[in-house]
């Protein structure tokens, strides 16, 4: 359904995608590896519109992406989570995952200022949606809050709710784990496998826990210096010896089953 | 009375000499902080020390006359004066000092409105066509015509320049010294100017050393007369200057300008200067080194306005209209105060035709440094052929 | 000896985060604190640094010593210039610095040594030399990662207070990181380490101690906690045994705190 | 720019949780718990608690019977409180809830306040009038035409930030002081300026004393227009508008990532801000009767950028006591200082009573900001806080 | 063409007079990120301090004392007003040296009197002429002064750590303190140049003439200055000032020449020259949104 085809991306004399090829499949969860640096979350920014690379093509269900402005994009179905929390700090929970919902709602400022009307009838139409994302990842106990001061596990939930909100064509999460304890890894995990169960959501995902990736995607895309290492399933992937050499170091055999929150 | 009347109490004024008057509260707004405080802030301590001593010496009839309590600072602009205005429209008897051409102007409708006199710190010549408006002097207008033909008769000028305000107070001069130049049949030229310092006067100075008129009018205020001077002077032009009446103030004497201004300087004023010889002079002088003040010319108008509004005051207490209406009726019959010289013959008439009473004379006075406030007096009285035989038919600057 | 003594936090004199916690970190050992998040870790490690207030926070009890040097009245640039260096929760590096401008301020307290400080953090991070006249704040998260360390390494501190080091970084990288610590530290820097990767923190650390809702609730040598079974179920994950087993971590597991 | 805000718009504490985290399981509101809602538009409504609108009723009740208990002078101060507060939500729009700082509102309550004049203005003036009277006509022109000016300027301002924005905006004061300086027969010029449009409202002239006199007919005025003001805007706070402004201010680029047409929002920001800026010059005007064209220069705009950041950016209660505040600073300085016997009230001696406003003035600026730096709005937050979690500290 | 270079000397001098205040305002924002409005009221504080300072100790040793008490009150300032707020909102803080203006400004007036007052300079309004080009000694000083100023902040900022600490400071607190930079030292150590800075250019902007209650207005107009420049470079404060300088006493001088209506061009009354830096910022910012020399925002995700 996503086709990501022979992107390049450089920034001066640095290159940070090279030449990367890759489908998505239907209701596929997707996994891109690769050392720091290695241009993952470029790959993301690049589908959301928010980089422009010289090169390559990138299609959902064949609508060229690029060259779109990223709420173009987003209006198209893409939606995603972001490395370091970008959520609205001072907007509650609920105005972060109504916000989610923007792309979906069909009245104007005059009708805001009036209120009674299409706005109000939308308004509670899209609280209720929401309602069922904070259901779905627990997250009742915050609604209200300004989420600028929540705990930071909390914040990445919550991104994954905002992500979620859009009722994306396919969600791209970018270390949804990085600084979760194991309790919070497991607890993501669930939600992302829910998710697939609930929504069948082709989903691609960024992520250094090993043990998550390896554990739930059904394909892997190992990259390095922006270029394609190896693409396969989870086993296949995990025992390349290039991937081994660049990236995962030691942990290569211990990983698996030594679980730990990294 | 027993009756309320606005700006007049049966209780004493607050810094009262004798406790058993009344008071009569005096309104105030002058510019005590923007360009013109150096004449707005000494005219308001000429009539303060003007009304001390009237009150020490028996007040008018049954009251004391208080013109501290009310007086409000326009920084010189139009929206903070209408403002300070109704601010205080409604404790005073009524607005004995209101600073400002086009100020005055902004809120005069609302003044009439509530029958409260108005005396502007302005010469504008519309005053001349306002009711309820008890103006003094010479209009900036026919003072303009004054110094050209000045500057025409005593200096042989074949070409002027007039280095103006925009708005009511500069046009009025600037319409006044066309009028003339075009009569006396002599090049002119027009500067318009922002208020502001030597940067500010720039283009008006780099004008000036281009065109080269003979003689430069200034209607300005007193800091653009001394950059321009200064400026042109020092880039060599040759010619003269003649001021207005708020181009001058004695801190000029301090500045650099000061050399160029002693030589080629001349104010054409309302009133004569502090050091001048008459009765009423004599009296403020007196007055005011009992009280510490410095010698300033700006403190010799505000002394004498007060005096045509004390003559005003007076008349109403006779005639039992020590109320708002009252003097606003009685206003247009006042038919002259005796300033002991200090206005020109027949100030303070307001009864008859206005081209009859309006006042045209001017005083001329030079620099001089050691004189107490830097101007001693050239000529009494001053009146040029055009401004004699002036007919006003609407405000100057609307022409 | 860092120590700390029946501390309590509060942030904008409402908000009880700490609750008399005590620890030490002698000269020259690598101390764990390990905590769910929001457990108060980071706060522990600003009150030690001094940029409580920063985040309108207070000390209201106890105190915080240098060799026995109260801590808690001194500014946080004169804890620096002590030698605690603190590599803040989420980088924190200067975005609009190059790379090397933001190791040579890491360098503000001991200025004499710049030269040799970025040759050792370049060759401890060569990513970093390669990217030494890249806008910061474009780097990627894991190479801004390494640059926080770098940064903090530069002024070569009796004590680092490391804030969550491995959040982000590539499994290799982590290894990396964790023998940089052992080599920083084997050259004598005390390290106070806060970390969400259990494992790694206790398999270097001589001691850890267990953070909950602003208490210590654990304070046991490294190598028992390693063994501990709570603490294996709940840091290092019991679950080591049937591997693949995200998809059947049981829905609604109870959450065994220690405290409250 | 998340730094422009401290404190959000009214959050209260969690809502309690429902217990038994289904899905859709909203029934009748159980008795005794009043924070509990039953229904999602009980809980998006402007005054979700009974307490807000008990508390609101209260307020514009006393509001509206003030001028039977005040003087007509504090009235005056008051309505010219009621009209900054206006041009204050205007720019608390694009400010507080946007995040994009505007120096420039000066401006567009200049072009509000010179469109109301002329269309409302006496054709026999001095200056360029239509004689249109009727009050929407005029407000609503120069809230249009201040709009327009909003969305020709939006393009170029969308392209900067922070502090660029603010001056170039500051710019754009700069440049129209000079069109107002130039365009004598619209402005009257320098030195002369124009009358203000004359309000009438059934015939009745606000501005000449009736029945009532005229500080309290415009006070009354001034309090309606207010009051439909501040209601459309909490309106659009928390639309999807209020809510994108929101987004945009907090992380622009997540927000266009969200699916938010930022060049878009800007736009919305910049032309709505303008209306409430051209609406609110219509009425200064009215408050003030006289306007000269370099009147709407940097002192104005700092003034309404005072309003908002006392006020509390993103709230627009603390909009409207930051208006309240800084309408009435003037007096209260007055005050102060005459209650100092040493203060000369004579201008030619320091320190005298204009001195002594001045510098009142600027220090409870200082004072206040320095106290608290969220605003009026963090005052009230610290007041509330105070009372709910009395008699306990923590 | 003795018009153009008489206007171009002009524009040098007061360009280099916006300049100097240009870098104070450059030097706050570097260390705190924000636009200090304090400024007017320290450039107009220094022209009347050194008008009393000046009679009695010749105005060179005024001017040095009196530019150095206003760096020790702006110190104090900083220290009253602005460090508690090291950490809060920019734009609050903004607010408050609004405030500080204020009052400044107004302590200041008192001693302004009602007489006009001179800083005493030993140039006033004299000139040379150097073949038809009227040069005033009053622009020249104030380039020479305004030049050994630049180069010997520069030096400064070169051989010290103070310019990166600085920059760290304004880039993030937290972490600047962190790295052991005191926060409150810069923040110090900003207000006292740029207070001390606003001074000299006050002082060489009262040269030549009484000093108005309006003179503080100069300060504004380094605003885009700066913004020209970018608000963060020195080198382009220097050069945002001098084009400022130069572009407005170019146009004033041909104003009335180019704009009396009976050309192509229209008749404009008011004098177009002070608007011409605003006129130029808005240009220049049509190509470089952030300005010629400033530092780009860094933004990614
Ligand atoms: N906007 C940009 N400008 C300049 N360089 C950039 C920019 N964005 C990314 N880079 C560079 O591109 C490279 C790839 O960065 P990217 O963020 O995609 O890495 P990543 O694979 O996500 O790494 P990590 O796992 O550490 O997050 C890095 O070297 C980074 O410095
Ligand atoms: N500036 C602040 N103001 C108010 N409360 C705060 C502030 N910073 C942190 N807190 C609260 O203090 C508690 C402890 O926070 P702290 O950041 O120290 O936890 P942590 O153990 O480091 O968590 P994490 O693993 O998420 O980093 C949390 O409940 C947090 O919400
Ligand atoms: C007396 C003067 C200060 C009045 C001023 N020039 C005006 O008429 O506007
Ligand atoms: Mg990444
Ligand atoms: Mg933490």
């Amino acid at each position: 359904m996503l086709e990501f085809a022979d992107v390049s991306l450089s920034f001066g004399n640095l290159t940070a995608i090279d030449g990367v090829d890759f489908t998505v499949n239907e209701d596929e969860l997707f996994a891109i590896i690769g050392p720091n640096g290695a241009g993952k979350t470029s790959i993301f920014n690049v589908l959301s519109g928010v980089y422009r690379p010289q090169k390559g093509s990138v299609t959902l269900r064949g609508r060229q992406l690029l060259g779109l402005r990223p709420h173009r994009i987003a209006r198209l179905g893409v939606a995603r989570t972001f490395q370091n929390v970008e959520l609205f700090a001072n907007l509650t929970l609920v105005d972060n995952l109504m916000l989610g919902r923007h792309v979906k709602f069909r009245y104007g400022t005059l009708a805001a200022i009036v209120w009674v009307g299409p706005a109000r009838r939308q308004e509670e139409l899209h609280r209720a949606a929401v309602e069922e994302i904070i259901d779905l990842l627990e997250l009742q106990a915050w609604r209200k809050l300004p989420v600028g001061l929540l705990p930071y596990g909390i914040q990445k939930r919550i991104e994954l709710g905002r992500a979620l909100a859009m009722e994306p064509e396919i969600l791209l999460l970018d270390e949804p784990v990085a600084g979760m304890n194991l309790e919070e890894t497991e607890d993501t995990a669930r939600f992302l496998l829910a998710i697939r169960q609930e929504y069948r959501t082709p989903m691609i995902l960024v992520e250094h826990d090993m043990s998550l990736v390896m554990d739930i995607a059904d394909r892997v895309l190992a990259i390095d210096f922006g270029a394609p290492l190896a693409l396969g399933s989870p086993a296949e992937v995990q025992n390349h010896p290039a991937v081994v050499e660049a990236y995962l170091g030691g942990q290569a055999t211990t990983s698996a089953t030594d679980g730990g929150g990294s | 009375a027993d009756t309320e009347v606005a700006g007049v109490t049966e209780e004493p004024c607050p810094e009262a000499v004798d406790q058993e008057k009344g008071c009569i509260y005096l309104g105030a707004i002058t510019d005590l902080t923007g360009p013109f405080s150096p004449i707005g802030a000494p005219m308001i301590e000429g009539s303060q020390a003007y009304w001390r001593y009237v009150n020490e010496n028996g007040g008018v009839g049954d009251y004391e006359v208080d013109m501290v309590t009310h007086v409000r600072d326009n920084t010189y602009n139009e929206t903070t004066h209408s403002q300070e205005y109704r601010e205080i429209r409604d404790q005073i008897l009524m607005l004995a000092h209101s600073m400002g051409t086009a100020h005055t102007n902004g809120i005069l409708d609302d003044t009439r409105q509530q029958n409260i006199v108005t005396v502007p710190a302005s010469l504008g010549s519309n005053w001349l066509f306002e009711e309820g408006v008890m103006e003094f002097g010479t209009s900036y207008c026919a003072e303009a015509m004054n110094m050209v033909d000045y500057a025409v008769d005593e200096f042989d000028a074949q070409s002027i320049g007039v280095v103006h305000f925009p708005g009511d107070y500069g046009d009025d001069a600037a319409n006044g010294a066309q009028i003339a130049a075009e009569e006396r049949g002599v090049e002119f030229f027009r500067y318009t100017t922002a208020p502001g310092g030597t940067d500010e006067q720039t283009a008006v100075i780099q004008r000036i050393l281009a065109d080269r008129p003979d003689v430069v009018l200034l209607s300005t205020s007193a800091i653009e007369t001394g950059a321009v001077v200064g400026a042109t002077v020092a880039q060599g032009f040759e010619g003269r200057f003649i001021g207005s009446t708020p181009t001058w103030s004695a801190g000029l004497m301090g500045s650099q300008a000061a050399p160029a201004l002693e030589a080629r300087y001349l104010h054409v004023g309302a009133v004569a200067p502090w050091g001048h010889d008459s009765e009423g002079h004599e009296q403020m002088r007196q007055v005011a080194e009992t009280i510490g003040a410095e010698p300033n010319d700006w403190f010799v108008l505000g002394w004498g306005a007060s005096s045509v509004i004390h003559g005003l005051l007076e008349q109403a207490a006779e005639n039992d209209q020590l109320s708002r209406s009252g003097l606003f009726e009685s206003v247009d019959s006042l038919s002259g105060v005796d300033t002991r010289g200090m206005f020109p013959e027949g100030a303070g008439d307001y009864s008859g035709e206005l081209n009859e009473n309006a006042s045209r004379e001017n005083i001329v006075s030079r620099v001089e440094a050691d004189s107490p406030t830097g101007l001693v007096l050239e000529e009494e009285w001053y009146v040029g052929p055009t401004a004699a035989d002036f007919e006003y038919t609407e405000a100057c600057y609307l022409m | 000896m860092l120590s700390v003594r029946n501390l309590e936090v509060v942030y904008g004199d409402a908000m009880l985060v700490i609750r008399g916690a005590s620890f030490d970190v002698p000269d020259g050992h690598i101390v764990a604190l390990l905590g769910a998040n929001g457990a108060g870790k980071s706060t522990l490690l600003r009150a030690v640094s001094g940029l409580l207030d920063v985040h309108n926070g207070e000390i209201t009890k106890g105190a915080v010593t240098l060799d026995g040097d109260d801590l808690g009245s001194l500014s946080a640039p004169a804890i620096a210039r002590r030698g605690i260096k603190h590599v803040l929760e989420g980088r924190r590096i200067f975005k609009e610095f190059s790379v090397e401008e933001n190791l040579r301020i890491g360098a503000h307290v001991r200025r004499r040594h710049i030269r040799e400080g970025l040759g050792r953090v370049y060759d401890l991070f060569p990513v970093l030399r390669e990217r030494r006249h890249r806008v910061a704040g474009y780097l990627s998260g894991g190479e801004q990662q390494m640059l926080a360390i770098g940064r903090a390494l530069m002024s070569e501190p009796r004590y680092l207070l490391l804030d969550e080091p491995s959040l982000g970084l590539a499994p290799k990288m982590v290894e990396q990181i964790r023998d940089i610590i052992v080599e920083i530290n084997a050259q004598g820097t005390g390290v106070l380490l806060v970390e969400q990767n259990a494992a790694m923190a206790l398999s270097i650390a001589r001691h850890g101690y267990v953070v909950e809702t602003g208490r210590v609730v654990m304070d046991r040598p490294a190598a028992e906690l390693l063994n501990d079974d709570d603490i294996r179920e709940f840091y290092l994950g019991a679950r080591s045994d049937t591997p693949g087993s995200y998809r059947d971590v049981k829905q609604y597991r109870r959450r065994k705190r220690w405290a409250s | 720019m998340s730094h422009l805000v401290s404190a959000s718009e009214p959050s209260d504490t969690p809502t309690p949780d429902r217990g038994t985290g289904r899905r859709g399981g909203f029934f009748g509101r159980p008795r005794g718990r009043p924070e509990l809602y039953s229904s999602y538009r009980q809980e998006q409504a402007l005054f979700n608690t009974r307490a807000k609108a008990v508390g609101a009723a209260v307020l514009i009740a006393i509001a509206v019977l003030l001028p039977f208990n005040v003087s007509d002078d504090v009235l005056r101060i008051l309505g010219l409180g009621l009209v900054l507060a206006i041009g204050g939500i205007g720019l608390n729009l694009i400010t507080g809830y946007a995040g994009q700082v505007s120096l420039g509102h000066a401006f567009f309550v200049g072009v509000g306040a010179y469109t109301a004049s002329v269309v409302a203005g006496d054709p026999e003036g001095r200056a360029f009038g239509l004689g249109i009277t009727v009050i929407p006509v005029w407000i609503l022109a120069a809230g249009a035409m201040a709009a327009l000016c909003g969305v020709i300027v939006a393009p170029l301002a969308t392209r900067l930030r922070g502090l660029y924005l603010a001056v170039v905006t500051l710019g754009l004061v700069f440049l129209g002081t000079y069109v107002f300086t130039e365009w004598a027969s619209v402005t009257g010029g320098p030195g002369v300026g124009r009358e203000a449009p004359r309000p009438v409202l059934f015939g009745d002239d606000l501005t000449l004393d009736s029945a009532f006199t005229s500080d309290q007919k415009l006070y009354w005025f001034f309090l309606a227009l207010l009051l439909i003001g501040a209601l459309a805007a909490r309106n659009i706070a928390r639309s999807r508008i209020g809510r994108a402004f929101g987004a945009i201010r907090d992380r622009d680029i997540a927000a266009g990532v969200m699916g938010v047409d930022l060049a878009r929002y800007k736009l919305i920001a910049f032309t709505v801000s303008s209306f409430y800026a051209g609406v609110c010059g219509s009425l200064l005007f009215v408050a003030n009767r006289h306007f000269g064209p370099e009147q709407f220069g940097l002192i104005m705009s700092i003034q309404f950028v005072a309003i908002v950041f006392i006020g509390g950016a993103a709230t627009i209660s603390g909009t409207i006591m930051g208006a309240l505040l800084i309408a009435s600073l003037p007096r209260i300085s007055a005050e102060i200082a005459h209650l100092f016997p040493f203060i000369s009230t004579a201008p030619n001696t320091s320190p005298n009573i204009f001195e002594v406003e001045a510098i009142l003035y600027g220090g409870l600026i200082v004072a206040f900001l320095l106290f608290e730096p969220r605003g009026l709005f963090g005052v009230w937050l610290r007041m509330r806080m105070y009372w709910k979690s009395f008699p306990f500290t923590y | 063409m003795t018009q153009f270079l008489s206007a171009l000397s002009i524009g040098l001098g007061s360009g280099a007079i916006y300049a100097l205040v240009a870098i104070g305002f450059v030097m706050i924002f570097k260390a705190t990120g924000v636009i200090s409005f304090a400024q007017p009221a320290f450039l107009m504080s220094g022209a009347i301090i050194v008008s009393f300072l000046a009679p009695l100790m010749g105005f060179y040793v005024g001017a040095v004392l009196g530019v150095m008490a206003i760096g020790a009150v702006a110190l104090l300032v900083e220290r009253v007003a602005i460090r508690p707020m090291i950490g809060k909102a920019v734009f609050t803080i903004a607010i408050i040296t609004v405030g500080l203006d204020i009052v400044i400004r107004t302590v200041a007036g008192m001693f302004l009197g009602t007489q006009p007052r001179s800083v005493g300079d030993p140039w006033g309004t004299d000139v040379w002429v150097i073949s038809g080009v009227v040069v005033q000694q009053r622009h020249v000083a104030a380039f020479v002064t305004a030049t050994v100023i630049v180069v010997a902040l520069l030096l400064f900022f070169r051989y010290s750590a103070v310019g990166l600490a600085m920059r760290a400071v304004a880039s993030d607190q937290e972490a600047a303190m962190a790295q052991g930079v005191s926060a409150s030292a810069i923040f110090a150590l900003s207000w006292a140049m740029a207070g001390a800075l606003a001074a000299v250019a006050g002082v060489f902007a009262a040269t030549g003439g009484p000093i108005g209650n309006t003179l503080w207005l100069v300060a504004l107009i380094a605003l885009p200055a700066i913004v020209i420049g970018g608000f963060d470079s020195l080198g382009g404060a220097i050069i945002g000032g001098l084009t400022i300088g130069v572009a407005q006493a170019v146009v004033s001088t041909y104003h009335n020449q180019w704009f009396d209506g009976s050309g192509v061009l229209p008749e404009l009354t008011t004098n177009l020259g002070p608007l011409m830096p605003w006129v130029i910022m808005l240009a220049v910012l049509l190509v470089r949104p952030h300005g010629l020399f400033g530092t780009k925002e860094v933004e990614r995700v």
